[in-house]
């Protein structure tokens, strides 16, 4: 449910994003959501729904997944993040802070835990599309 | 690619009145102790108080506060438990009593995130208890949190003065509202530190004795409060505005 | 894009036998003081010796060893000056008296290139003193500084120990070899610490107890040798290997 | 005079790559050098066609500079280091130890410390070509 809070950042964001841009209507958001997360999409996008503003009637919100891609700093393993292979606290600990996977999750080859998030962690805003007034 | 946390941050903290950031460029001289305490006397003057740990690394106000078992709950965000009255954050909550080997660039993305995703509603005082340094966090706070005051704590020793020195330094060409400096483990009277202190432009609010019955009081609030530790700090905190 | 420095750093530091690592994760409980005494120690011992200062927030061996005045030379590299027998390093020599503000990737930067330039020569022992936590630098040393072992500082705190004993833990499960348990700042005899570190799987090498006279000597090399706190820690020392 | 122990980083790092590789010899080295560092070229490249292994015995050494670019954290400026604005000491002793760059320089729009060094902070490898023994 603090997707909720995640939502509200995307809005929030796009709307400024559309403002500076001069945009009169906002068609679609992309939002890239990394599985180290484990976001709750369906919630999410229902929470995005509902806090659309008036300068979004129409848009189409696109999720699209990221896998959770991990390198050793170590051993320069690179590996995905399963989140099958965790506890389910660890896993929620995760869901909140997901820096917390360095203290849960090591590298498969060495056991390390000085590993880089290389991409997939959280949410970020990828792109917004719209209608300027002169279009 | 665009990060929509931050933008966030200062909507979560927009019904918080004031903050009060617990810091030191050295380590061990109280951070934690001050800061624990510090929200503490302001809850019972009455204000209503949360208290934010992000020491990832060596956390300590739940253990000198002795909050054990609790856990926020999830709701639009994340919402503190309450301890002693206290709206209370930290990240061992979700590093629960393990090693968190973070580098700096994740406590930064850590700290945004708690930031974030916190909502801490109505307060008075918003108290943050920091680690040694003036590395990530300390940055981020300045960074990220609008109108953040520096309460700076320092020993008696010249060991720790000289840093306490450059973070003052720091503070001032950064333009951040110090509050003033506390001097703490105070054992003869001195006036190393306060001279220091005004000469470097800061206030010097006062000086905390060393006492020995502070330790056994660590982790139990009722005791806490009646430390000589406890009756000095809050006297000098009155003095706080 | 490929960074030259990293393989240079093993070969920077293969006359050196023996390296090791000052450390906790807690701040202000003695790291400094164990560093530079140890330093100050084995040189005694008639050992070549070398001293690293990585803490560059709160650098503090320069401080207590009374180091100031002397720059390293440049010579394929540089050349670390020589303070009271011991060929020195530190942040402070190029930071002077000013405030640091370094993020974690900066200070892991930093260090790389320190270890990198360094040329120590022929050495028994090199000394690190490292800053307090589990982050950039501490994971830095772990991963570039071959056969580094760890001496650990506590003070009989359990605000301390707490920290100390989630330090223990990750050392373990990074197979990084540790000397053992220094207790600083004892005040009275207690097996808190003994026990704990026992239980915890690591040497228990003895208590530095709380010594009013050590502020005093502080920058003063012949009288830090006159302190109790340095025969104590003398002793100590020598059962080190 | 400590680009020597630089120019030693390079060898030995190209050297590496060039056995990793199966290489029978280098034809060229490229090294990006950037401004923040102030490394001087002339010693650099002395140095390196001094540290040059019998792989090497033919190989060109190009340095390449890349201008040091800081971007604020604050306010978002971008700027170009210029050593110029940099007393004697200070410049010295960033051209030892770049990152102390915080401790001397700040942002010119807001002041700040708090600034990321995008690029241009000192040495690094850029490309080695070579020979196969098959080619
Ligand atoms: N005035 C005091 N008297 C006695 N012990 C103190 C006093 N202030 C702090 N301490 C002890 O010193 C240690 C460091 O305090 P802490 O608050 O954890 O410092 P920091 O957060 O700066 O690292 C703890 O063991 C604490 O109990
Ligand atoms: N055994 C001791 N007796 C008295 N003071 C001590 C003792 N050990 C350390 N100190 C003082 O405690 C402070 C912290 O020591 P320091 O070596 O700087 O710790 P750290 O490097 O862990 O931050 C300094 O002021 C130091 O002089
Ligand atoms: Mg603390
Ligand atoms: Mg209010
Ligand atoms: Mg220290
Ligand atoms: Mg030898
Ligand atoms: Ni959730
Ligand atoms: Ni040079
Ligand atoms: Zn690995
Ligand atoms: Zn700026």
């Amino acid at each position: 449910m603090h997707e909720w809070a995640l939502a509200e950042g995307v809005i929030q964001t796009a709307s400024g994003i559309a403002e500076e841009q001069g945009l009169e209507k906002i068609t679609e958001i992309v939002v890239r959501i990394g599985e180290l997360q484990q976001i709750e999409h369906d919630i999410l996008q229902f929470a995005l729904e509902q806090l659309r503003t008036p300068l979004m009637t129409d848009a189409k919100f696109t999720l699209e997944t990221v896998p959770g891609k991990l390198k050793c700093r170590i051993c320069g393993e690179e590996w995905t993040f399963n989140p099958k292979g965790v506890g389910e606290e660890e896993s929620e600990a995760i869901h909140f802070i997901p820096e917390v996977a360095h203290v849960y999750i090591s590298c498969p080859s060495c056991d390390s835990p000085d590993f880089q998030i290389l991409e997939g962690r959280g949410v970020l805003l990828a792109s917004i599309t719209g209608v300027k007034p002169d279009d | 690619m665009i990060d929509p946390r931050p933008g966030l941050i200062s909507r979560r903290l927009e019904g918080v009145d004031e903050i009060i950031a617990v810091s030191s460029g050295k380590g061990g001289v109280g951070k934690s102790i001050v800061a624990s305490t510090l929200a503490l006397h302001l809850a019972e003057k009455g204000h209503s108080v949360g208290l934010l740990d992000l020491d990832f690394t060596s956390p300590a106000t739940h253990v000198i506060l002795g909050i054990d078992g609790l856990f926020p709950e999830e709701e639009y965000g994340i919402l503190p438990p309450v301890a002693h009255g206290i709206k209370y954050m930290s990240i061992t909550f979700f590093a629960l009593d393990k090693p968190a080997p973070l580098r700096g660039a994740d406590v930064s993305d850590a700290i945004i995130e708690l930031l974030a995703i916190t909502r801490w509603g109505d307060l008075d005082r918003l108290v943050i208890d920091l680690p040694p340094g003036l590395g990530d966090a300390t940055l981020d706070v300045i960074r990220f949190v609008e109108g953040i005051r520096f309460l700076v704590v320092t020993t008696p020793s010249k060991v720790a003065y000289e840093t306490v020195r450059k973070q003052l330094t720091l503070l001032k060409r950064l333009r951040v509202p110090v509050i003033g400096v506390v001097e703490n483990m105070a054992r003869k009277p001195s006036d190393y530190v306060s001279l220091n202190v005004e000469n470097d432009g800061a206030l010097y609010l006062g000086a905390i004795g060393y006492d020995e019955g502070l330790e056994e009081s660590i982790g139990d609030e009722a005791r806490l409060k009646e430390t000589k530790f406890y009756a000095e700090a809050s006297k000098l905190y009155s003095t706080i505005n």
